[in-house]
């Protein structure tokens, strides 16, 4: 495996300048992850309009390039999409991450698909698993508003 | 199913001791090994070491995954609901002691029953009298009859309100007896009781299934089912593992750390501090699929065989008595000598190889009830052989020479 | 002393990993193993196999000696004065668990203070953590300067009439600074103090004498000397195994036991409940013996050059920062490279077969003082040698060159 | 080693009668011992007068063979002996128990050095050490009245 495939330019340049970085006003949903294996954490603000749609996503947080990476597209794919489209875009991202799956969903375009496939890499690399699904979990938990703590290690 | 052939798995029987061929009959104290569980130790060592969890490269990747990978052999084994409810630790000991402590820290109080068995190894009776001497506990023995079987209608008369757990073995490493768990998990189930069963003895002998037990938790050794020392086991139902507080502190079992604040690592993980037993519970993998190699039916069958071919020789020999006379019974068998003490019957055997255990098993309750200082025990592993029992027999006879006996 | 010959005795480095020789700088982690230690553990499953100290015949009369000989081989590398006061457990973490849980439950009460430094990994800060949570104590962390050295006089400050216990790292697992517990012990014991010693990183490093260093208490890990995995020493004086209440119950442990009373058995073995890692304990001599072979002073003398020249040579790749800068130092060197954050750099290492651990390594209050989240670690083991530190930096180079760092 | 160096007749005998056995009057002097390997006990009685010398020494307990025929004959050797000598004779016996050393001293005659000697086999079955030597100590420990209970743990 090429170490080119993990770390695509795309990636290093997400996790160097991430988009949607920081707290945004009006954020009504919020939930931190953490994963213990490195005391990497996440915490991500969503703001639902009242028609459920994802109307502001953001994170603060620090964490590896890949985990870095993966929360910035997520919040640049997910930000505008309905709360059931953002649904499945996370399920369509960790399948991927986990079986190799393909992207097929139409409420990505092209460019989008590009960006999310960009972390499929991650596949080839166990230990890394969780650095790029950490803040996708963390939104899940931040939609549901079920806990407000998430752990890599129980999602996982 | 060839158990000469199943014997030449483990590499001690080609070693004679005393010039003669071993003749080991102390699985209850610790089974011998398979050539697979030994040779995994060595090939993880030479090829794979590293430790699990921590670091990110190939090594521990791969050692990782091999150790989840046995955590999930055992669930299978005993039928567990998720592999969270498998914490591997150092011996049954610990596994009933991280209990005990964690039990006892958080639903005992001054005046609350433990009830357990006057069956009981120390190892299920020790960590429960902390709990007598740190909290005022109050510790009930359920009796057992002449034949050395537990009275359940005597049990069900010991459980009343302030009964906070039940704690019984689920197979006695003196007598052989098969308790009826499932029937006592039952009764306490009724009344809100959660039950350990000590299954340091049923694990090797008979099939264990924790599901159709129902019990909340179930302690087990790694080296008396045929593998490395060092590994132990606890079952635990989920719900138990999430409420209590963690056991051991340290590296790997915590979450966030703080200079004023700790907080706790998921399941199984809570309660497994420090650095595990990497190679022996990765190794612990061949000892489960040896076992189910052989598969659980035949080894209970070839046991139950020979402890009957075995008692009914037994019984022959003059003087020779036999201890209880449970209802079921497997794999072992303890016994007297009238005229001879057990530490001499036990030197004695060796001379001819035949390796058994004499004292009281670390069950001194048994033993005071059954008014004997001693008792000689044989018991059995999967290799054993009715040759085996002939050998153990013709030594019996010697030394009821030595002794002079009638 | 010729290094190739000393790692050609280790099994591991004729392994590929990706094609490539490894160079496993994880040591701190774990260390290799000898061929000597797994061959003993192979010897001993497969021609010596028994538990020990409970029977009476040949194998396991066989088998208790030859644990005996290990206790007596851990007494003398670490100069004990008695057998008796080495405790065999399953790591190091339960070594300070088992001190931390007695210690506390005999002599910590509400408002008592335990000190501990923030160089600590979390094995000796959870435990004692406990006694905050369960008997209102307070733990007080002694501060670490800028260079990572532990400020002896600000620790004295923290010292007063409320402090029942002091616990620290002789040697710490991420600046790699020694510290001077022989001047903190001398400082504890003008005021009837007694110390804990984690001596984890120093065991493998550094000459061990608990005798001169006056310590009350010395936690070590076997497998991160070269030992097995599952076996960890507790070195303790006498007067405190004698005066404290025992750790684990359950089998070999006791005495005698009664239905209403239980004593203990004399030490050892009061504090070796269960069946203990009999054949890991075993093989473990022969790491002592290894390591004797090689003489700690040319251990000491080889991983000091080696470290001098891995921080001469790490130091001239543009963006690496070397963690702490401790007067002593031994061992283990922490770095992070600015713009790549460490996971990232473990990755990319081991693409190379390069086994760094990156993380916050069981130290988040020390990690939280650095400001840092996580660093890389590089550490030694006596098998390495200046061409690891040379392959190291390449691929620290490559780890640049993927990120396109200037 | 051939068992019947370890099981001789008159340890045999021993064993099946010891002697001095029961709770002697007017003891001023006991302890107990006991062998947590295997639960066995021995329980000691000695009155020494005031001239110091072992006027009366019996016992109760159980045990192996070896372990009642050693306490049987100790009491033999014993009784009638000044407190010094009876000091000698345990130092003696307990030397070639684990040296295999020989019974030197001229406080036995030569009947009595046949007795204590019969238990010299014990030496090659380290597992049994604590059967032959348990009494012994015990005994040691009555005469010193420092401690109550012996534990063959820690003085062998
Ligand atoms: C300084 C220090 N203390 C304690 C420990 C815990 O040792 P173990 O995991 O063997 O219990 C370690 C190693 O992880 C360590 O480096
Ligand atoms: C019934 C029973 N319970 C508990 C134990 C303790 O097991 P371990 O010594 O492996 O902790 C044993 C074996 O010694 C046993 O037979």
């Amino acid at each position: 495996m090429d170490l080119k495939e993990l770390y695509q330019d795309i990636i290093l340049e997400h996790g160097k300048s991430p988009r949607n970085y920081g707290k945004c006003l009006g954020y009504n949903h919020n939930a931190i992850g953490h994963n213990p294996l490195c005391g990497d954490q996440v915490h991500v603000y969503l703001k639902l309009n009242q028609k459920k749609m994802v109307e502001e996503l953001t994170f603060e947080g620090s964490g590896c390039a890949i985990s870095i990476a993966s929360t910035s597209i997520m919040t640049e794919l997910v930000k505008g999409k309905s709360f059931q489209t953002a649904k499945k875009i996370v399920a369509e991202f960790l399948s991927m991450i986990k079986t190799g799956s393909k992207i097929a969903t139409k409420d990505l375009n092209e460019d989008q698909k590009i960006k999310i496939m960009s972390l499929s890499g991650v596949k080839q690399y166990p230990m890394r698993v969780k650095c790029a699904t950490l803040s996708w979990h963390t939104l899940v938990s931040a939609m549901d508003k079920k806990i407000d703590d998430v752990n890599t290690e129980v999602v996982d | 199913m060839n158990i000469e052939n199943i014997k030449s798995q483990f590499p001690i029987f080609s070693k004679k001791i005393n010039g003669k061929q071993l003749v080991y009959l102390d699985s209850s104290n610790s089974s011998q090994k398979p050539a697979s569980v030994i040779n995994r130790l060595d090939s993880f060592y030479k090829n794979e070491f590293s430790n699990i969890g921590r670091s990110i490269h190939s090594l521990s990747v791969n050692a990782t995954n091999k150790f989840d990978e046995t955590r999930m052999s055992v669930k299978k084994f005993i039928n567990a609901n998720s592999k969270e409810e498998i914490i591997f630790t150092k011996n049954a000991t610990e596994s009933i002691n991280l209990v005990a402590s964690t039990f006892g820290q958080q639903n005992i109080k001054t005046g609350d029953e433990i009830l357990i068995t006057e069956l009981e190894h120390h190892s299920n009776y020790v960590p429960w009298h902390y709990l007598r001497e740190n909290k005022g506990a109050v510790i009930k023995f359920a009796p057992i009859n002449d034949d050395g079987d537990i009275v359940i209608s005597e049990l069900e008369k010991l459980i009343n309100s302030k009964t906070k757990i039940i704690a019984v073995t689920h197979l006695s490493n003196v007598t052989g007896t098969i308790v009826p768990v499932k029937e006592i998990i039952d009764i306490a189930h009724k009344k809100n009781i959660p039950v350990l069963v000590d299954g340091c003895q049923s694990a090797p002998h008979l099939k264990i299934d924790v599901k159709d037990l129902d019990c909340d938790f179930y302690a087990i050794s790694g080296h008396k089912v045929y593998g490395p020392t060092g590994v132990g086991i606890l079952y635990a139902k989920k719900k138990w593992l999430e409420q209590l507080p963690p056991y051991m502190g340290g590296g790997g079992m915590i979450s966030e750390v703080k200079k004023d604040k700790i907080t706790y690592a998921q399941l199984p993980e809570k309660y497994e501090a420090g650095t595990m037993p990497t190679a022996e519970v990765i190794a612990f993998n061949e000892s489960i699929k040896f076992m189910e190699s052989v598969g659980i039916e035949n080894l209970v069958s070839h046991e139950r065989e020979l402890t009957n071919y075995a008692l009914e020789k037994l019984k022959t020999i003059n003087s020779v008595c036999i201890v209880g006379n449970p209802k079921n019974k497997a794999g072992v068998i303890s016994f007297t000598i009238k005229g001879v003490h057990p530490h001499d019957i036990a030197t004695i055997l060796d001379e001819d190889a035949v390796a058994i255990r004499a004292g009281h098993h670390c069950c001194q309750i048994l033993h005071e009830k059954l008014k004997l200082n001693a008792t000689a025990r044989v018991s059995f592993g999967i290799y054993n052989t009715k040759e085996d029992v002939d050998i153990l027999c013709k030594a019996i006879e010697n030394c009821r020479k030595v002794f002079n006996l009638k």
